[in-house]
């Protein structure tokens, strides 16, 4: 039996939290989806809020595991992704 | 002193409020090493009367491992002898404090130094975000990052040595 | 605002000691401009246990007038909402203050930079001098001034304009 | 009638204090002295402990009226100059 993809759970915070209309949601990883920065296009194109959330995924900050990565990051054994605006703490 | 382990840090991210006396007093009761204690407190400024309320969301879980990675890359680049570091989350009205550092050490530089350090990286690294809520307005706004800060942070970049 | 005073400031040089929560919150009651609060205290360290006591002379009235003029300096360099300074003189055992300076600002970077520079300017020309007394010797022996403290007093030298 | 020269109060702290005995004074000013440094050189010469006081003039810092002046600042006119070691507060 060949094993599917593991579920990995993607969270949104801030203005992507808003746009998305979701703050955590789990899925598998789609086919063709490599990347962190393929995962924003695939994102973006299911619906207009998600459209609108990852309109400029140049501006979008990345975790993976909780730990910042970039859009080139390969997706293979991610737990948890999260995006997110530039952050302003402190 | 042949002591090759760092100082400890504590690292809280919680929504109660703090007391900035009494986590100075855990740093230096009863040690007799301390020259030098510098405390950073952020507060909630009202903006001239047209904040409402600050609105702090946070990554639980990353927010702390964050801070905990720039803690401790604190105690290794400067002489501590304690070092706290507190971030509030949820509504906090003006006037209220948002955030606490506490650096100690033998020497001024260093406790001045380390706080600054830290503080320009909980404003651009870690996962926190600020939403503004206005009296007038009925929609709060999320604070936009500055570039400025970013250029605080880049301030304590090591010279690249490859 | 076309405010074109500065900040009032509080300079006091005292043998008491002083409480940091109760300066502290002089500078914040009842306001909600303040973004930020940096204390410095600086405190009598024992030097491994060898040393008993701290004796710290001074010149007074020229070391009030010396912190004042470099507290207006701070005032006029920086957006500062509030600035104490506080220098005790007098025996004072280690574990116990020395010297206090509080800066509240709406923004960070203006009381750090206050503060730091503050700290500097009290440590190399402010008119007080400080003694050791060791517990295993009978006559004190005077603190020496150290470079490392002039050139950080030297790093708030604004650029010469001719 | 020629006035007489006026008083000058002299203060010595720390070390300077301690090598000359003296924490306060007043004197008239010398003839042919004119500048702080000037003034040193009298005060060397007064007895053991004033020469191991200003044994090594350019690590004194001087201050005139309260505040700092080098050693070729003249004194007339001056009320009060005190003499002392390189500072430590802080």
């Amino acid at each position: 039996m060949i094993p599917g993809p593991d579920p990995m759970k993607i969270r949104y915070f801030a203005w992507l939290r808003e746009r998305t209309g979701t703050s955590e949601e789990t899925i598998e990883l789609p086919e063709g989806v490599k990347t962190t920065g393929d995962l924003m296009s695939w994102l973006a194109a299911r619906d207009e809020g998600y459209a609108f959330a990852f309109e400029q995924p140049e501006t979008i900050r990345i975790a993976v595991n909780q730990e910042h990565v970039e859009e080139d990051h390969v997706l293979s054994g991610t737990e948890e992704v999260a995006f997110f605006p530039p952050m302003t703490g402190g | 002193m042949s002591k090759t382990s760092t100082t400890d840090f504590t690292v809280r991210v919680q929504a109660e409020d703090f007391d900035v006396l009494a986590e100075t007093e855990i740093l230096t009761k009863g040690r007799k090493d301390v020259g030098a204690i510098v405390t950073f407190t952020g507060l909630c400024r009202d903006e001239g009367g047209a904040l409402e309320a600050l609105e702090l969301e946070h990554y639980p879980g990353m927010a702390e491992a964050q801070i905990s990675k720039f803690a401790q890359q604190a105690v290794e680049r400067w002489p501590l002898t304690g070092l706290t570091i507190i971030h509030r989350f949820g509504k906090i009205p003006p006037g209220d404090n948002i955030v606490l550092v506490i650096a100690t050490s033998p020497h001024r530089r260093a406790a001045f130094e380390a706080a600054d350090f830290l503080m320009d990286f909980l404003k651009t690294k870690a996962p926190f975000w600020k939403k503004e809520h206005l009296r007038e307005a009925s929609e709060g706004t999320w604070v936009e990052a500055k570039a400025a800060d970013d250029a605080d942070a880049a301030r304590w970049d090591a010279p690249k040595t490859k």
